[in-house]
């Protein structure tokens, strides 16, 4: 059983690493904030589920296991909320796509 | 195999801090860094991994949560210009 | 490998020495002044560091690394902190009178 | 140990404190420097320190961020051109900075140089480690130097902690307290709510079990003191302050130092010395369970308390603060 495990668990830990690849090559190519944002929550929330489900064979235990499942469980409740607020916030101040900060431009 | 995974979420956040550099606007910075943030977390969760330590579980919960008041502190300086609102 | 830990360390110092000294901005000074002390902090972690050795939380395997640096470092963090809680009061209650973040804009504070 | 990945760790935090150096946007160059916390934490427990990983992820990555955005946020700026220095010419400071902060670096590697032979632990380290747990009872090593072996070191730190918070309420005191709004939107506040007790519990864990595993009342307090700040940015700092007034924050900061103390005194009173472990009235316990350690239990309760009241009457001190009038210098 536990090869087994050790097996399925390495797959979605590559698969993992692979999204978060994605995710990261999505938030340097893609063109403005809002796809950016799009990219980079969705496709790094699902690769990192995916790389703690799959670390949790390795953990050495059941406490191991279980902590991975709590900050599993904490991502899937805190990373929308804040991708949810910084949408938001670029969504009020209309800062897509232009710098807010030109005026401190001169802060050497 | 844990080494390699681990070289790929290091490298992940070379590429992503990229983007903290040259991002025109700072929200794309912010954006860069929620993403570093998560990437970050999950190089300490492979690193506990790779050296057979489980307390380090616990610095990488504790700098999810870190990270995220961050995020929300950052969230809210973009919309209000100000904190204390 | 205890030589690049070194290299870095002296890199990393002279990096916030040179913001000291050449920004002029006092968030950035802040910044050199973090910087210095992560130097220092690195450099009593490496130095604690025994290749082979586990961490030191009983019951060890093998050896242990050298107990002694964590327990100073882990106070230098916390005094760092307030440390740098105190500049940024400092940087609020001035600005509040110069209107300003830069070092060059402070005259009156010289006698 | 990986010493590639060391080495390219160890290159991604000089490009990372390089680019919190150069670059003119303060936000993303304290973005760079969270990153370098966050890199620092992780060639921490490379180097088998998971206490100061903990710590340094915490309060260097995270709380000094967070302070920052409150400082940032609070201070007006004046646009001066770029790289203008009205004191001394151009071409002095630059080129100076550099060459003083080379030569140093120079000078440095060659002094730390000396220390990079085969390295022979001293005898107290390889006292700690070996008799730690006859002599306190306690499994975390680092937990043990800093409550019982050094318990008066760390007396002293919490009087520093004392000391700035005391500082920054004297500095920033005067100035108008300003009507707080709403806070952020409906689904974030809802969200917090369902992650508060989460958040609370996890410290409470960090704090109690600081003798067992890594943690301890210095990063417990830190992550109660998040808590604080989070309720403070969600909910608006009117709320923070109905639901933990910063009255309560000093009587708990106080109760600490006085909990501390009182523990030293038992100590005395016991025939021991000042903060006295097992040779005082504390039981040894069986090593693993909660309690167990003597005294570290109460120990890391006293100094939770005093630093997470601490970091969050400084946050609330900061963040409310300014009204920004116009007053003059005081002459």
């Amino acid at each position: 059983m536990t090869p087994l495990l050790r097996f399925l668990g390495g797959i979605s830990i590559f698969a993992g690493v692979f999204f978060s690849f994605a995710a990261v090559v999505a938030i340097l190519r893609f063109p403005d904030v809002y796809t950016r944002l799009h990219g980079g929550t969705k496709a790094l929330s699902g690769g990192a589920i995916l790389i703690l489900l799959g670390a949790m064979p390795y953990a050495g235990g059941i406490a191991g296991a279980l902590k991975l499942f709590l900050i599993a469980v904490f991502f899937l409740v805190s990373n929308p909320m804040a991708s949810h607020a910084i949408a938001r916030a670029c969504h009020r101040r209309a800062l897509a796509n232009r710098p807010i900060d030109e005026k401190r431009r001169g802060d050497v | 195999m844990i080494l390699a995974a681990l070289w790929g979420m290091v490298i992940s956040g070379l590429l992503g801090f990229v983007r903290v550099v040259t991002g025109p606007s700072p929200a794309d910075r912010l954006v860069a860094a929620d993403a570093l943030s998560v990437i970050f977390t999950m190089v300490l969760v492979l690193l506990s991994l790779y050296i057979e330590t489980p307390f380090l579980l616990d610095v990488a919960l504790a700098f999810s949560m870190l990270s995220f008041a961050d995020m929300l502190l950052m969230a809210k300086y973009f919309e209000h210009g100000e904190l204390h609102k | 490998m205890a030589v690049m830990s070194f290299l870095t360390v002296s890199l990393l110092f002279a990096l916030g020495l040179f913001t000291v000294l050449s920004r002029r901005n006092v968030f950035k000074t802040v910044i050199g002044l973090t910087l210095m002390e992560s130097a220092v902090l690195l450099l009593l972690i490496s130095w604690a560091y025994i290749p082979g050795g586990s961490a030191p939380i009983l019951p060890l395997q093998g050896k242990g690394v050298d107990p002694l640096p964590h327990a100073f470092t882990l106070t230098a963090i916390v005094i760092g902190a307030c440390d740098i809680a105190l500049a940024f009061a400092f940087i609020m209650k001035l600005n509040r009178f110069e209107r300003s973040v830069n070092v060059d804009d402070f005259r009156r504070l010289k006698g | 140990m990986s010493e590639p990945l060391l080495a390219f760790l160890y290159f991604f935090i000089l490009l990372t404190a390089v680019v919190a150096v150069l670059l003119d946007d303060l936000l993303s160059s304290f973005i760079s420097l969270s990153v370098t916390g966050v890199l620092m934490a992780t060639v921490f427990a490379l180097f088998r320190a998971p206490d100061v990983a903990l710590t340094q992820a915490i309060i260097n990555s995270g709380l000094v961020t967070s302070l920052f955005l409150v400082a940032y946020s609070q201070t007006q700026r004046t646009p001066s051109p770029a790289g203008e220095c009205r004191e001394c010419p151009f071409w002095l400071r630059w080129p100076g900075a550099a060459l003083v902060s080379s030569l140093f670096a120079a000078v440095l590697f060659r002094g730390l140089y000396v220390l990079s032979g085969d390295r022979i632990p001293g005898s107290t380290s390889a006292h700690y480690l070996s008799q730690t747990l006859e002599e306190t009872g306690a499994l975390n090593v680092v937990a043990a130097i800093l409550l019982d072996y050094r318990a008066f070191d760390t007396l002293g730190e919490t009087t520093v902690i004392f000391t700035a918070v005391f500082g920054i309420s004297l500095l920033l005191s005067g100035g108008k307290y300003v009507h707080s709004g709403h806070g952020l939107s409906f689904i974030v506040k809802r969200g917090m709510a369902l992650l508060t007790p989460f958040i609370l519990l996890y410290a409470a864990s960090i704090l109690f079990l600081g003798h067992l595993t890594p943690g301890g009342g210095f990063q417990g307090g830190s992550v109660f003191a998040t808590v604080a700040i989070l309720i403070c940015v969600v909910y608006g700092t009117n709320f923070e302050a109905a639901r933990i007034s910063p009255k309560s924050k000093e009587t708990f900061e106080a109760g600490g130092a006085m909990l501390f103390v009182f523990i030293g005194l038992l100590g005395i009173a016991w025939g021991g010395g000042f903060l006295a472990n097992l040779s005082g009235p504390f039981p040894a316990g069986t090593p693993g369970s909660l309690f167990s350690g003597g005294n570290m239990l109460l120990l890391n309760l006293a100094v939770g308390m005093k630093v997470g009241a601490g970091l969050s009457s400084i946050f609330y001190t900061m963040i409310k603060i300014l009204e920004l009038e116009d007053d003059s210098w005081p002459s």
